[in-house]
């Protein structure tokens, strides 16, 4: 267990480290187009895939760096697609909102909200048709719960009984609007009710309750007996991507969530009221996780110490193979485009 | 029926049996395919003979379960999947041209997409605005599709199975007055291109570039016109994208004169791109200005004499290549 | 009371009536397209429809010849409409999928199912942005439900208390599709619970519960107390439409519908194994109503004869409108389509 | 900026506030319109002014919020709706094409439309394949809308208010490469008929016809030209549904060449109508064939290189004009 826990205590500080650093990249122009990032969701993305298994299948959205870089897919294939080079997992053609990778089954980020359930199950009745004990992971966040296909999605999933694992990444937000005011149920578990479909809500700052359940229902669907869906409560620390501020959320919902406090607390503390038994704890669930890890003895201060550094140097490494990969050139489109062709001439 | 003859839907319903025979990974999909038989027939039998799992009856959920093809293509099923008429098509028409058309390409390549979207479409019998519509000219613009047209029995057996067997994803559009029309079928002859046009009635006076339903009017057309000493050649396109402009400009070399005919509504619809290519690329052969013979700007009415009025009949097709072909006597 | 049963039964023969002579117009050459018929629904279109004031708002699907009828849009407009003439009350332009009565809040029969949703929570949103104690009242099959639109029109009905009575025909099939073959959750009231919306289950062969249920709904709707949803649980006994002769259906099934039996008494009775106790009522729900109002003394036999001989009057009266009214001109058409042009010059 | 001058999100603003002050029953509704102001600002301020009933964000429903839309016009609102992107508007088309453009006339001419559908398109800055397309040529062909494409401040003022005040369903479509660009406003200066085409620039020498951002590389490139003595005539169409076919003809008429520049994928795009009736109404006109000046026939890369060289620059129309008029000297 304790393994497990430093493994996913390394993979959040990656994702932590990757995701700044994508930021000062775009911020330097290195990256263009729409970049949304993760600080905040790590515990999320962490804690579910590394209860996935190989054979499993990973459908997610444009926010889905972490997602890729968890499930395997190389830091310098995912900084270089940020890049928009060759060396890219989609050769550069499909940018931070497209990670695709056949080989990881890492089957790509969407960009249009509502698409990944589809996908998600077409990949499921592939797996259930050929009797396979796979199943597929399908990311969507709480804003696209209100794309109708989720509906018709999560119909035609426990209608057949289709191995999908619906995770939702309740970040509380839909860009600038607040769950309250984009569903008329805001808890997104007790949604799946209309399609008799078992669903949980779970604290998603929280890496091992992620794992935990994820790995529970992962081990119902992959057995055949239909789909699942579980909610985890998490934040975006950040805005929704590198053009948006995210001023429009209340300091005192920001720092509760950064500090894993209660907002009562923190709006106290704000006030400069804090009680004395109100201790502040020191900083984000990630930071949180290190902690504890100490404590209980299993990650010393120098083995922190020396996570951090390699992580460093893996996003430093990656930002370089980036760097120096090609530009993919106007041939390289075409054939992505004719990638199935086979020869065949069309007239 | 003559023997070595059968209706367009039954060409289809064998293409789709003998490729599923052949391939235990292409499933059928949609609405009604399964157990009801499909709404024109196109299924029925392949419940039976392959189960639930492979011809799959679908809730009304067109966005979902076209994108459940994707996503099934995604993983080498050879998913067909059935719109039940191409009015429904709006809405999936993001899982065609966002995820469809644009994975393998997104990817840098990574994916096959062997996905084969079906559907109806076309002016049938009143069944008024909503249900007569095309959507030609809204993939026909989307790189990464193919689209085929077959209008003869013959070509829907040879196109839907090299459709199925392709790894690009194809849209087969067909049409609702042409499913219990018959022809010849030899399940055994050679299948051209699925793209290649297709000369079907030569003429030297005039080049009639059409598709689908709109073949059969414009053959009559050209035989009405043959008795008053005009002879049309009629071109079929078989497919919309691409198209395959040299038998068209090969065609046009002799004749000197176009006319399209489409039955979709004129402006901006399938007949615009053949005419734009064709003008640019045929100028100085054309000796008058190109035309298209179309469909009316409405809707489509449910009165059955409006709607008649509303799109080409074979006296207009006449007309209008009798009027282009007036001063027949006067060039060289 | 008894006063509105008869009215309800008479409007349930209309209906009855009327559609199947429209049935015997379509074989003749006189109606095109795609009829769909509504012989067995009677009783949930007639009792939701007494119960909608004048002010509401009515939007349907294809099947929603009764729904006009009931409304009050005149026989003869609506058999004109479905011969395409110009009396029609669409103007011949619509056909029978596409009935229109603007005057009478009549809002259309949509034929892509699944739009009736947002035309239904578009017109309320007018209504509730001007505070207006109007309702809208929203028709739609239980395959309908599974079209994203509902998921998406409901969330929004629920989330801005819009005023709007969701109404399901379950009729049990999507075409040839029965609802346990479409449906994860075949109760479709229950899927209102994705939305917090109250929604109740009712038998749809009984009139009288069919209008309790919609007035005592409407009430709440119009106080503005935000969307409800019934499910009416009813059956129809034609093919889905004259192109269909529904002969996917067992018998059994047909049967007990038409007979408001048992289907295990009906099962019993096919078999010649039929108890004396399960002794056969006579007709289907619109004979069960006349046979009790004449029970109670409220109809004698004399009048429920000429109430049948006023339907057929009404029919016949129907049909020779629509065989004299004229056939709309192209020019007709082009009105129709420039309707809202104003004289503005385009160009 | 300049007194008189403004950005075009701010141009859209005003618009919508000024229509919003003179008539309760405008109301806008869209994804992020109202707290958040808008993606691209243009709702800015209005939900503080007029209250979340008349400016109202939705959930991401993008064909229920727009068929909301539909169903207020009918009652006489005035939806104006975002889309926040046109890319997201595939899953909103049912509700544009089968219910707003077809509703007024299936009821024989009863019911009103007053329905504004507002949407950027277009290529921006390396937002990939799904979320770099246009629909042009999809809302083109269908009888009942109407399309307007402003590419200054000035127009998009001009235009969104008119489109606001027909009880006719129009689609504005804007651009997001043009929301931040900024050019005089002139908030009382008499607006043309909304469909009127302009000449944005004389010249003897060739027509160039275009639309929305392409008619700042087409105004660029004609600067370029002219200094090398080609003076090309540049007309911004501002709408494609109808289309000013007599400004373009009498054009012509002076030009005799016609260039077409747009920046969708050639292959049935716009621009194909465009050269068709053109090629069909001018063909004796042109002396030689007219041409387009397009997107590549492939969807859009990510990678900043290659999306560039995907649409049109303002050296490619330099150049194919330049082609064109070679043979200026030998003409009359
Ligand atoms: C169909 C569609 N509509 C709108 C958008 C624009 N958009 C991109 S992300 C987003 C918010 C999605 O919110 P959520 O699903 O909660 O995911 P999060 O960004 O919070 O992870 C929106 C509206 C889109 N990409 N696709
Ligand atoms: C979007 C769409 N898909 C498919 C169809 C074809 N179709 C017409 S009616 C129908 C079945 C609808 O079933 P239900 O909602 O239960 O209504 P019912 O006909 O039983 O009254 C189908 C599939 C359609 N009209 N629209
Ligand atoms: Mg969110
Ligand atoms: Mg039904």
């Amino acid at each position: 267990m304790s393994d497990l826990l430093k493994k996913m205590l390394r993979d959040m500080l990656l994702a932590r480290a990757f995701e700044e650093r994508a930021a000062e990249e775009y911020t330097q122009g290195n990256i263009g187009g729409f970049l949304h990032l993760y600080p905040g969701e790590e515990a999320v993305g962490v804690g579910v895939l590394h209860a996935a298994e190989p054979a499993d299948y990973i459908v997610s959205t444009y926010r889905e760096h972490v997602h890729a870089l968890v499930r395997g897919v190389p830091p310098g294939a995912v900084m270089a697609e940020l890049f928009g080079r060759k060396g890219g997992c989609s050769g550069g053609m499909g940018g931070s909102m497209h990670l695709f990778d056949r080989e990881r089954r890492f089957m790509g980020g969407y960009a249009i909200v509502g698409e990944t359930f589809p996908v998600a199950i077409g990949i499921a009745y592939a797996i259930a048709l050929r009797e396979l004990p796979e199943a597929v992971i399908c990311f969507f966040g709480d804003g696209a719960v209100n794309q109708g296909t989720f509906h018709e999605s999560l119909n035609m999933a426990a209608l057949w009984k289709l191995p999908v694992l619906f995770v939702c990444e309740n970040n509380h937000y839909q860009i600038g609007t607040e769950i309250h005011r984009h569903s008329a149920v805001a808890e997104v578990y007790k949604r799946a009710c209309a399609y008799r479909m078992p669903a949980r809500r779970i604290d998603g700052m929280d890496v091992l309750a992620v794992h935990q359940a994820s790995r529970e229902a992962l081990a119902q669907v992959r057995a055949g007996n239909g789909p699942q869906l579980l909610e985890f409560e998490t934040y975006r620390f950040r805005g929704h991507s590198m053009a948006d501020s995210g001023n429009y959320r209340p300091r005192v919902e920001v720092r509760a969530y950064e500090d894993k406090g209660d907002p009562l607390d923190v709006a106290m503390a704000e006030a400069g009221m804090d009680y004395p038994a109100a201790a502040r704890q020191s900083g984000d669930h990630i930071g949180r996780l290190a902690e504890q890890l100490g404590r209980d003895g299993h990650l010393s201060a120098e083995g922190l110490a020396a996570m951090k550094v390699e992580v460093a140097d893996t996003v430093a490494k990656a930002v370089a193979f980036a760097a120096d990969s090609p530009q993919p050139v106007m041939a390289d489109a075409e054939a992505a485009l004719d990638c199935n062709r086979n020869r065949e001439v069309l007239i | 029926m003559k023997s070595g003859e059968c209706l367009y839907w039954q060409a289809l319903n064998r293409a789709l049996d003998a490729e599923m025979v052949a391939d235990g990974d292409v499933i059928v999909l949609g609405e009604d395919v399964g157990l009801y038989g499909g709404s024109y027939r196109v299924t029925e039998g392949l419940y039976a003979k392959y189960g639930e799992w492979r011809v799959r009856d679908t809730p009304i959920s067109e966005g979902s379960f076209t994108g459940l093809g994707v996503g099934a293509a995604l993983v080498g099923l050879r998913p067909v999947v059935e719109i039940m008429t191409i009015n429904f098509a709006l809405l999936a028409l993001d899982a065609i041209i966002n995820m469809a058309a644009k994975i393998p390409f997104m990817s840098g390549g990574q994916f096959p997409m062997p996905l084969v979207v079906r559907m109806p479409g076309g002016v049938a019998r009143q069944l008024a605005a909503q249900h007569s519509q095309r959507l030609e000219q809204t993939l026909m613009n989307v790189p990464g599709l193919r689209i085929a047209v077959p209008a003869t029995p013959q070509d829907a057996w040879w196109q839907l199975r090299q459709a199925i067997r392709s790894d690009e994803p194809i849209v087969v559009l067909e049409h609702e007055l042409l499913y219990f029309g018959k022809g010849p079928l030899d399940e055994h002859a050679e299948a051209p291109p699925m793209h290649r046009a297709r000369v079907c009635r030569p003429g030297d006076d005039l080049t009639i570039v059409t598709y689908s339903r709109m073949r059969d009017l414009s053959l009559q057309a050209a035989e009405q016109l043959a008795e008053k000493g005009i002879e049309a050649e009629v071109i079929d396109l078989r497919s919309l994208r691409p198209i395959d402009w040299d038998t068209c400009i090969r065609s046009l070399g002799k004749t000197h004169r176009l006319l399209v005919v489409e039955e979709d509504s004129c402006f901006a619809g399938a007949g615009a791109e053949i005419v734009a290519t064709l003008a640019e690329r045929c100028f100085f052969t054309l000796d008058q200005a190109p035309r298209r013979v179309a469909g009316r700007e409405l809707p489509i009415a449910y009165n059955a004499r409006l709607e008649a009025a509303s799109i080409p009949s074979v006296s207009t097709i006449v007309a209008v290549a009798g009027a282009m072909c007036e001063n027949k006597g006067d060039l060289p």
